[in-house]
């Protein structure tokens, strides 16, 4: 044979082999075991230590799993009804059934508002669906997507439908304000940018001014007393003759710089809808949501904030911080992009300062400090301080995620358009944000699993999120005293399934765009 | 060669360059650079690697700034001002090595996005002028597609399509069949010779020997920052006068 | 954008300051400056009022008083009568021990998981996964008090060890206490001559490097492979226990005893240390199961089918190959894992357990009231930490760098 | 001011603990009950005329401070001892005592300990962030023996603890071991030491410098006290407030005189927080008496006039 | 092709496939390969995509196990004994389309890693054999750079050196010039062409068929996991016999 060929060396082969099925050792489930169980001494022994570490998992768990009593009043009932129906051990999950409300909803949110929450849910799932599967489903169904918040906010907190309605109305006129400024001619521009930059300046100018009295006054309250305070007075002082030196030039720069801008048109429009929003917001808000009310009243029961608990506490800080800190860490994740020292320097700052402490600190700030660095009249309360805090947290680890997926996009975007005549504004909307904010949804993700699970820290200042609720008023009452297994395996399994199934979906994400990018 | 005859040249002039210089932190890439462009001339610049081409193209539409002498593009001095910057960059329009497309976006709103945004053309007017680009470059039909899902040679004819998409007044390219397979340079070249035909005034960084001859007024040969020769393309490719010339010649001749 | 010098001085127009991009970027920069003075008035102006309203003021000379109060974890010398700055010392210590203790645990679960991950023995690999996804999916928190819990109430009290029938025993013949406060174990103690033995075992450990060192000379140099597994294995044992038999064990065992209410001698790792290192340990374990197997996965299979069919068998082309190149993936996702332990291990104060967050941030906070003081201070710690951390990492980060063109 | 506050928010915010038997703890339906809930609902009844428009604001030994100082709570209720720092330091208002307590221990019996003084080496559960934690590191330093802290965020963890054996001994306020211990499996097999290491004076607080509001809570609380002097319970409350032939029965009920007014309160104050749960004595007993399982005897606690220390300054 | 000739092909048998097969899961992707390679010659096998010439290939080092037949290298059986696999990977030198060096080591440490721990080789003879193969490929100057510094014509040749270090009897190249830029490909052809001539036995898969002509003693073609045709460069090229091979050749000469 050897010879023939080496001689010969034409060979032709003139018929189809067929395919052969392969040879039996190559196939079913002997080799399978083989392969993956048995292959090897090491293995084998691998194989039998894990088999027997279920087995000890199993035999522990599975009676107690199975001998779980489901109706109790109290623990001592339900291990009587244990040891009564001669089982060794046994669960007590009676108190997922007698607590289940507290669990969830936590103990002070009304009863006959449970639905409430429910519906949020149900809704937010249909709402987020087309920002999750974009490909999946119709990009009309974003309209949902965006009026959610307001459909949320009035489900869950209660009040009045006509505020959050009154809210919506209002951000659609400022829409139709910007657009209708937008397609002013320029004279007319030109005059309403002369009008609103005159406006704006003056107010801008008083802001100043304010500010330059109150940094006097911080300096004043200081003290001299050591070295340290003397330097920190000082500053304070320079700062304050600072700010008197500049309100006015401020207030005409900036009145100069939406004027000048009137051709172009892009401040002119910004600060006339903002202008129109807080209008609305600050002065008619209240009267006209108030009228309507009375009008055709439409009404839930008002929640407090206070009353809020449970799991569906988790999940309001969860949703509300992470959407709340996507548009932040956006900007942070810019602002440390940008070649401005001092705008870079203090989102860095920012950014590394939060990265740089536990959560927890964040929530004694939140707890302890935040009250005495807002107004002394102002009334903002736990929820809403804890909100502040966890979103700032996840905004500096998102704005870290999105700057990783600014740093992937090729430089000859920006360059292409830039060669456009795009200015920076459009070309990050348009041209930057949305790829780089795809690439970083997984990362996003990501983070949004990590400040889920991180929502239960909150228990830590006593809020009664599920895990506070069972250190708390379940751990604690004379009912349940000292059941742990039960509520802390339940408390798992929640944050289980909405965690394991949101960092799945991360993954499946993650292969679709390595896939579809070419 | 006879068609070149046929392609005006008014004397206007589109680009003035006039003792450029430009250095990267120390290095001194563009060195007084003094080059004039008539409207409606097609200029194609050579050299070897590193001389400075890609710079000095990319610094007549500001990407890149130059720190000394003047450039001026249809009579608009390309100065600091950013109002002065986006004027030229409406009128100059750019095609890169590597197309850059955005990818988010169909072929259609990759082409009507800057009409839209810069120029506030209506949506519709804007994607009437696209699709009349697009089938100029001979791929309407591919309007709605993604850029990932088109060939290197479409993405470079989609990537001019959204330059003339701005109705620019003059034409960068900056190497623009490098990064392609053979057969698909070629339909690349087709659609700028069609180009060129119509009187768009052009510089274009090329080592397409075959093209130069066909569509360049002129033809300019940079090494080390610096103009190092120029003249008609018959002349430069039969007659070149420096020796550098000479050898880059035979160089990218002979392969 | 770019900014473009422009050789005509022109004359200075206002507008330059909006559309010159020389100027533009000073402009906003300067707008954004006076927004932080402005930003920085407003709250500063109304700390200062809320401060005067309630009476308080900033001062950080509690520090120098009396805390009052003991702390069950004292790694120095402290007393309720020391002050607080000591008992935050303390804490400070307490928070690097258990950050430190579980990042090394952490580190070597999370290894040999991340490895068995990539196992191809399916009901290994499988069941490593199993662990990674129940571990990271469920917040740190809950295992800390399933953990926490799981030991109050599982592990046996000290007072089921008294009596005639105990209803539990010491481990290891008599020598480790396994109780719901904790571990006690043997401690040593060093008697006349111990330093020699000492001596002899670091002695030992060193001769374990030269050892090594000679070995790969003889490889290199003359081509002789010699073993090092077995000989470091018994240099490291070997000439220590010698010293130590022959010196008539100067080096003796404390082993704790149940004496009074407690266990007595030895040392005892309190139970709360115990959870929270276990917990943060396990959990974040998971994490660098994730990031090893992630390193390891990164390194082509190109990489181990050329070292392949170069002739290195499986055991070297994991020392030589793979393991250097996965090291450069895997330790800066470490470090930080490293970083959230330290940073999780505030979650002490959910166990009771004594850290920074515990003594300064809780006790010494309540006792003095000083809450702003304290929680700026719990965070410098943190940051500095956190600072520290990342600092060297990135060192590392900039040495191990492949070098590329 | 708190007071507009409070009117204008119709809801007072009350700080109770997370959860001690009898004081304050929320009932499988979520309402509150206790005694120290009890003069939450008498303040909020007072000010608002209705006692259920409180929100309660569970708080740990650690929370409560913060809390009432950032102005999340109004008042704080919570078995919070009295003393000289917290009052002058920390700068807080004390209105008065509602119930006078003292530092206890509390062991299993089978430990066979019989005087806080044998606990040497022991283990001892407590609750951080309070007074006891104090008393007892100066308790065990001067008697010179030694112990083991187990430093616990909430009570209910100390209990948890404690009857797993985490620790020997549990120290707290007299009366919350005493409550704690009736919701024991077996209170029996538990027993609380004689000595009493510390005086503990409980009693509602509000925030330093707003001393109008201090008034309207100080003066809520004397006045379910001397209710119980003057026989005023919620039985004859309806009738005596039509009026009746004790001057100071008429002046705390607001029939005579307008103490209401010069508190900024309508005149039927006193009657309206009287209404909710009656005189100190019914809540006392109500809530912690001996009829319940609690069992604590008045003890100090009685009215002055039956030796005990409870005395309100007059109405006048 | 006069080249051709003065090689020697002596007849001792360095690789001999009998019957061989290979399937992945149930899919065959190797049938009844026969093939016998003298020592000396050189082979080039070619075929469409997809057609198992990287497995064949992988098959004759133990990179992947056959599931039937026979391969004997250099006299040694190919079974799953270690030894044996050892044995025959330090005779057979491979040669990746990625190159697959190692990137955290130098060069020259590429090159003196396998024979310092497999051969046993001291360092300093190690280094010296692999300066020797360095320039046998052209680049001893880069000895102390890293991979990635190098060019991807340039790491090639660091990969086919590395192999050289272990002193094979036979190489084995998978498509070594397919990841390379054109200017690249001869570098690294240039050296194969060389190591041919020395007379090492080869067996490279390539689509280059310029390099076919010239070194090849013997061209195999395959499909669908099957030798179809083989015979000497010339006949192949000029009178393909079966209609599988013509459409092929049609394809890959047409562009
Ligand atoms: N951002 C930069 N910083 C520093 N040096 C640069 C930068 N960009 C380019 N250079 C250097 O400037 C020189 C000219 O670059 P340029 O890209 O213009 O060359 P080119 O002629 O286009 O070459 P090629 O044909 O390779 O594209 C090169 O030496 C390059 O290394
Ligand atoms: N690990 C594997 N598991 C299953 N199928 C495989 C595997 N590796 C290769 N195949 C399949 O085996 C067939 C032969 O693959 P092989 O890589 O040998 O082809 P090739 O001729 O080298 O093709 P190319 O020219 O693309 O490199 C292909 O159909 C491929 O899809
Ligand atoms: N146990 C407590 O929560 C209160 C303890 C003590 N009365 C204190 O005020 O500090
Ligand atoms: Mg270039
Ligand atoms: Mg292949």
């Amino acid at each position: 044979m050897s010879d023939t060929h080496a001689q010969t060396v034409a060979f032709v082969r003139e018929t189809e082999i067929p395919p052969a099925p392969p040879p039996a050792s190559q196939a079913g489930a002997v080799k399978w075991v083989r392969e993956n169980l048995f292959s090897g001494p090491f293995n084998t022994i691998m194989t039998l230590l894990a088999l027997y570490f279920i087995y000890k998992i199993f035999m522990g768990a599975f009676p107690w799993f199975a001998n779980g009593v489901w109706d109790a009043g109290s623990i001592r009932e339900c291990r009587d009804k244990v040891t009564a129906s001669g089982a060794e051990t046994g669960a007590c999950f009676a108190v997922l059934v007698d607590r289940w409300d507290h669990l969830m909803f936590g103990f002070k949110y009304p009863a006959d508002a449970y639905w409430r929450p429910l519906v949020a849910f149900l809704v937010m799932l249909v709402a987020i669906a087309p920002v999750l599967f974009s490909k999946v489903f119709p990009r009309k169904m974003l309209i949902l997507t965006a009026l959610y918040p307001f459909l949320a906010f009035w489900l869950i907190w209660g009040g009045s439908l006509w505020v959050p309605l009154t809210i919506l109305a209002a951000i659609i006129v400022t829409g139709m304000i910007f657009k209708f400024v937008e397609s002013l001619d320029v004279g007319a521009r030109t005059i309403l940018a002369a009008v609103v930059g005159a406006g704006a300046g003056a107010g801008l100018a008083y802001l100043l001014f304010t500010g330059a009295q109150e940094l006097w006054f911080i300096a004043g309250s200081i003290g001299n007393a050591t070295i340290l305070t003397l330097i920190s007075s000082t500053l304070f002082m320079a700062l304050s003759v600072f700010t008197y030196a500049m309100f006015i030039p401020m207030g005409i720069f900036v009145g100069y710089a939406i004027y000048n801008d009137a051709e172009d048109g892009g401040l002119v429009t910004i600060v006339t809808s903002l202008a129109a929003i807080y209008v609305m917001l600050a002065y008619l808000l209240g009267p006209v949501s108030g009228t309507l009310n009375s009008i055709i009243p439409i009404e839930l029961q008002a929640v407090p904030s206070r009353d809020m608990g449970g799991y569906m506490l988790c999940m309001i800080l969860g949703v509300v911080c992470v959407s709340l800190s996507i548009p932040l860490g956006i900007i942070l994740a810019l602002g440390r992009q940008s070649n401005m020292p001092l705008i870079k320097g203090v989102c860095v700052v920012f950014i590394e300062f939060i990265r740089g402490v536990p959560l927890i600190t964040l929530l004694f700030v939140a707890n302890v400090m935040l009250a005495y660095f807002m107004p002394p009249e102002s009334n903002f309360d736990l929820i809403l301080r804890v909100i502040i805090m966890i979103t700032m947290f996840s905004s500096a680890y998102i704005a870290e995620v999105i700057r990783g997926g600014l740093a992937a996009l090729p430089k000859g975007q920006y360059e292409a358009a830039d060669s456009l005549g795009l200015n920076y504004t459009q070309a990050t909307r348009l041209i930057i944000l949305p790829q780089a904010l795809k690439i970083s949804i997984p990362g996003i993700v990501n983070v949004a699993v990590g400040l889920f699970k991180d929502t239960t820290l909150v228990s830590v200042i006593s809020m009664f999120d599920i895990v506070g609720m069972i250190r708390g008023p379940i751990q604690q009452s004379t009912d349940w005293i000292s059941i742990y297994w039960e509520v802390y395996l339940f408390a798992a399994l929640v944050f289980f399934v909405v965690c394991y199934s949101i960092s799945q979906y991360s993954q499946w994400l993650e292969r679709q765009l390595n896939t579809s990018h070419r | 060669m006879n068609q070149q005859a046929q392609m005006t040249v008014s004397d206007e002039v589109a680009i003035e360059i006039t003792n450029m210089n430009k250095w990267y932190g120390t290095f001194h890439v563009l060195r007084d650079i003094d080059l004039t462009v008539q409207r409606g001339e097609r200029i194609v610049i050579c050299g070897p690697s590193g001389s400075g081409k890609s710079t000095l193209i990319r610094c007549i539409n500001a990407l890149e700034e130059h720190q000394a002498g003047k450039i001026v593009v249809d009579g608009t001095v390309l100065s600091s001002d950013l109002k002065n910057i986006d004027k030229i960059r409406s009128e100059v329009g750019m095609c890169f090595q590597h197309f850059n497309l955005f990818p988010h976006l169909t072929i259609l709103e990759n082409c009507t996005l800057a009409p839209i945004w810069v120029r506030k053309t209506p949506k519709k007017e804007a994607e009437e002028v696209a699709m009349h680009f697009l089938a100029k470059v001979k791929i309407p039909e591919q309007a709605d597609k993604y850029p990932g899902q088109l060939s290197g040679g479409q993405q470079q004819r989609v990537a001019i399509a959204r330059s003339l998409c701005m109705k620019p007044r003059i034409m960068l390219f900056d190497e623009p069949t490098s990064a392609l397979d053979p057969e698909m340079i070629k339909e690349v070249l087709d659609t700028m010779i069609e180009l060129a035909e119509e009187g768009m005034t052009m510089l274009c960084v090329t080592h397409e020997m075959g093209f130069a001859r066909q569509v360049a007024n002129r033809v300019i040969f940079m090494d080390a920052g610096q103009i190092v020769e120029q003249n008609e393309p018959e002349e430069f490719f039969n007659n070149p006068k420096s020796d550098r010339t000479k050898l880059f010649l035979s160089q990218i001749l002979g392969h | 954008m770019t900014t473009l010098a422009d050789p005509h001085t022109e004359s200075f127009r206002l507008s330059m300051l909006l559309n010159d991009t020389r100027y533009r970027s000073l402009t906003f920069q300067f707008i954004a400056l006076v927004a932080i003075i402005a930003f920085m008035a407003f709250v500063g102006g109304n700390l200062v009022r809320n401060l005067a309203a309630a009476g308080l003021n900033i001062s950080y000379e509690f520090l120098g008083s009396q805390a009052g109060y003991d702390i069950n974890q004292r790694p120095i010398e402290y007393t309720s009568q020391s002050t607080h700055g000591r008992a935050a010392l303390v804490g400070l210590l307490n928070t690097l021990i258990v950050a430190f203790l579980a990042c090394i645990t952490a580190t070597i679960i999370g290894v040999i998981a991340g490895v068995l991950r990539l196992s191809n023995n399916w009901i290994v690999s499988k069941l490593m996964s199993f662990y990674v996804e129940i571990f990271r999916n469920v917040p740190v928190l809950i295992w800390i008090l399933i953990i926490f819990s799981i030991m109050i109430n599982t592990a046996p009290a000290p007072r089921d060890f008294r009596g005639d029938d105990p209803a539990a025993s010491m481990w290891l013949f008599d020598t480790i206490a396994v109780t719901n406060r904790g571990v006690y174990i043997p401690k040593p103690v060093w008697g006349e001559g111990s330093l020699l033995v000492l001596g002899v075992f670091l002695a030992s450990i060193v001769g374990i490097f030269l050892f090594r060192r000679y070995a790969r000379k003889q490889l290199f140099d003359h081509g002789r492979l010699i073993p090092t597994f077995w000989p470091s294995v018994g240099l490291f044992f070997i000439p220590a226990i010698l010293a130590q038999l022959v010196l008539g064990s100067p080096i003796s065992l404390d082993y704790p005893s149940l004496q009074g209410f407690n266990f007595r001698g030895g040392i005892t790792i309190l139970g709360s240390l115990i959870a929270l290192w276990f917990a943060l340990a396990i959990y974040t374990g998971a994490f660098i199961a994730e990031n090893v197997r992630a390193g390891i996965l990164a390194i082509s299979k190109g990489q181990t089918e050329a070292a392949g069919a170069l002739g290195l068998r499986p055991n070297r082309i994991m020392s030589l190959v793979v393991l250097p190149q996965a090291l450069r993936v895997i330790i800066p996702p470490l470090i930080s894992q490293y970083l959230n332990i330290t940073k999780n291990s505030s979650l002490a104060i959910a166990v009771g357990y004594m850290d920074v967050t515990g003594t300064l941030g809780g006790i010494t906070l309540l006792q003095t009231g000083r809450a702003i003081e304290t929680v700026l201070l719990l965070m410098l710690f943190y940051l500095t930490i956190s600072l520290l951390i990342s600092f060297f990492m990135n060192i590392f980060n900039e040495r191990m760098k492949l070098q590329e063109r | 001011a708190t007071l507009d506050e409070v009117k204008s928010r119709g809801k007072l915010n009350c700080g109770v603990t997370t959860g001690v038997p009898g004081f304050a703890e929320p009932d499988a339906s979520g309402v509150w009950q206790g005694f120290d809930v009890a003069v939450c609902r008498a303040v909020a009844a007072a000010v608002l005329g209705d006692g259920n428009a409180v929100e309660f604001v569970p708080t740990t030994g650690k929370t409560r401070f913060t809390a009432l100082a950032s102005g999340e709570i109004d008042m704080l209720a919570r078995n919070t001892t009295w003393t000289f720092s917290r009052d002058v330091d920390l700068k807080f208002e004390f209105t008065g005592v509602n119930y006078y307590d003292g530092q206890g221990f509390m062991v299993p019996k089978e430990l066979g300990v019989a005087s806080a003084k044998d606990l040497d080496g022991a283990t001892v559960c407590i609750q951080t962030g309070t007074t006891t934690e104090l008393n007892l590191a100066d308790f065990f330093r001067s008697n010179n023996i030694s112990y083991e802290p187990v430093p616990i965020e909430t009570g209910a963890e100390a209990v948890q603890q404690y009857l797993a054996g985490a620790c020997d001994v549990y120290t707290t306020d007299a009366s919350a071991l005493a409550a704690q211990r009736a919701n024991f499996e077996d209170p029996s097999a538990h027993v609380l030491l004689p000595e009493i290491v510390s005086k503990e004076p409980l009693g509602p607080l509000v925030r330093h410098g707003d001393n109008e509001w201090a008034d309207i809570v100080r003066w809520t609380l004397n006045a379910m006290i001397t209710a119980e002097e003057l026989g005023v319970t919620s039985v004859n409350l309806e009738e005596l407030s039509a009026g009746s032939d004790n001057p100071e029965i008429n002046r705390l009920l607001g029939t005579e005189g307008d103490l209401g007014a010069m508190l900024g309160l309508e005149a039927d104050w006193a009657k309206n927080a009287l209404g909710v749960a009656g005189n100190y004595g019914e809540v006392f007993e109500k809530n912690i008496g001996a009829a319940t399982p609690i069992g604590l005897a008045r003890g100090l606690n009685a009215q002055w006039t039956d030796g005990g220390l409870i005395y309100s300054p007059p109405f006048r």
